[in-house]
């Protein structure tokens, strides 16, 4: 007769307790909680498990509800006026009084400026004479460090052609197509030139959920453009 | 007075009359001279005994008297300059206030602007005022008023509590001759903004002329 | 003559009849009193422009006329301080200079502090030099150096390309004595720096004459 403790549901467990406690539910923040991502993964976890509890995919429904109406509640909410300053005490401020003024005859002679000149002068002649040594390498060799990551003209040039030629007919690439069989260096690039691109307004790049595959479109404005001048 | 000063410094020094066969009331002219330049070029209040020295004369009454008498010249003229003689006996050469609008821009040492002129008007006013009421009322760039006043010596700030207390300094009452006596410096203070007040007017209807006719 | 030129200056400025009911005599008056105070507070030589506008007077001529009158004035009264009219026109007010060894040692401010008077002193020699090698020499601090020296008008700043060149004005002329005409100035300072350099030498070398008996 021994009887194995009932485990929990998973859906007690994290990320969707929220949804079955509702004195927490009230304390979060109603923008923090991403609903449609908990209902979807709740939906596949239940469907894994081959067992529908209807209760509880009430309870979740409600509790999105709920967390819909505080969303749309904090949107809908005005926004508080700003506070009036507190009136400051009409105060009446006396007109500026001028000082009278005294002039004074000042002990900087021309010798003192040539005494400073002489200063000045030897500390530049020192300065020149004392080359501080750089501590960083040289301009080139510094880049030559990164220049796998630079991206030439031609290279993006050349790229749009063959996205072009890959694109025709399609309306979409993925972008996990066209990196396939590439190291991460070269997807890395890949990517930076459809960066470059995207930047330049000659491809769309539209990614429909976080982590979601990218898909790269060309332009489509432009695409006719192109269109026009290539024929 | 004067003649019976000079006899008494004859008195004291015999030798003078051996030394400086000139006439006597040149002598004082020169000596008067003398103070007028060391007034103009210091630029700053000077203790008797610094004239004293400058003059060389070794009376401090004496001194006094001339510089007195040089005071009493320089209003006889009604020049744009004119010469105090401070509450602690101290002497001082300034220009006229009314003048200086009109030709500050040319100093070569940098004076103050309307901004902190008014912060200095509202702790003269105000005093003892503390520094938290002044930025209240002149605004936040009244810290750096406070602290450039503070650095010319015109305004004096203490610990007061958590906060600071301004009040204006014996230089500030040296510039414009006032008392250090805070109930009468305030009264002087007052006949002097309604004055400051007219001569702002005129200021301003002068600039405008057109407008007037 | 100061007659005739009033008439003049009224035959032009008609509508000053109207405007300016007080007697023409206080009005001159008054008039002198501002050329006076621009002389006192500036300290170094003035162009008659300038006078012209402190005295809100259209004519060089007549502000010249006043000018000349003001320096009679100070003649006459025989005090300390002078008004000289220089060759080129423009006009002083100074300590007669037989004073000025007996009272120099009352100025005891300095015109700048070490720092800005090294980066004047810099800018001079190098003028017109671009901000950026100033900066370059004097390090980050020239910046405020270069605001304060231009605040009191010893230094031009201007537009040059994208950055700024500095020089001297002649503010900076006046008060140290030298050349406004750029090329002799540095001459000048040349000449002077070496003279100075010399001096420098020979006094080390007479500290240390053990060393080369």
């Amino acid at each position: 007769m021994s009887s194995r403790p009932r485990e929990k549901p998973f859906w007690l467990r994290p990320p969707w307790q929220i949804l079955f406690d509702l004195a927490k539910l009230y304390k979060v923040r109603p923008w923090d909680l991403n609903i449609a991502r908990l209902l979807s993964t709740f939906l596949n976890e239940m469907r894994k498990t081959g067992y529908i509890d209807f209760a509880a995919s009430g309870t979740a429904l409600l509790s999105s509800s709920t967390i819909l109406r505080l969303q749309s509640e904090t949107i809908m909410k005005p926004e508080e006026p700003p506070e009036t300053p507190e009136a400051k005490p009409m105060e009446p401020i006396p007109p500026a009084l001028q000082l009278p003024f005294r002039y004074e005859f000042t002990s900087t002679t021309l010798d003192n400026l040539l005494a400073a000149l002489e200063e000045i002068l030897k500390i530049e002649t020192v300065r020149k004479t004392i080359k501080v040594s750089p501590i960083t390498p040289p301009v080139a060799e510094f880049f030559r460090e990164y220049e796998q990551f630079t991206i030439q003209e031609d290279e993006l040039e050349d790229f749009y052609v063959q996205l072009q030629q890959k694109l025709k007919g399609k309306a979409t690439l993925p972008l996990s197509q066209l990196v396939k069989g590439k190291n991460r260096l070269e997807t890395v690039r890949i990517f930076m030139i459809l960066l470059f691109l995207a930047s330049q307004g000659r491809i769309e790049l539209i990614q429909e959920e976080e982590f979601g595959e990218i898909e790269i479109a060309l332009n489509s404005e432009l695409s006719e453009v192109d269109r026009i001048l290539t024929t | 007075m004067t003649e019976s000063s000079q006899l008494k410094e004859l008195d004291k020094h015999p030798e003078k009359l051996l030394l400086e066969p000139t006439g006597e009331a040149e002598e004082l002219q020169a000596k008067k001279r003398l103070i007028e330049a060391a007034l103009y070029v210091a630029g700053y209040p000077l203790e008797l005994k610094t004239l004293c020295s400058v003059a060389q004369i070794y009376s401090k009454r004496k001194v006094q008297e001339l510089a007195r008498s040089l005071a009493e010249e320089y209003k006889a003229r009604n020049g744009c300059l004119e010469i105090l003689e401070l509450e602690d006996g101290r002497f001082v050469m300034q220009l006229k206030t009314e003048y200086v609008p009109r030709v500050r821009r040319l100093s070569i040492k940098p004076l103050l602007t309307e901004g902190p002129l008014r912060t200095l008007s509202y702790i003269a006013y105000k005093q003892p005022v503390p520094q938290a009421k002044v930025i209240d009322v002149r605004g936040p760039q009244a810290y750096e008023h406070i602290h450039r006043l503070q650095e010319m010596g015109l305004i004096g700030r203490e610990k007061f509590g958590k906060s600071h207390l301004l009040r204006t300094t014996s230089v500030f009452s040296d510039y414009f001759g006032l008392s250090k006596e805070l109930k009468l410096m305030k009264k002087q203070l007052e006949a002097m903004f309604t004055q400051a007040e007219k001569e702002a007017t005129k200021r301003r209807e002068e600039k405008t002329p057109a407008s007037q006719g």
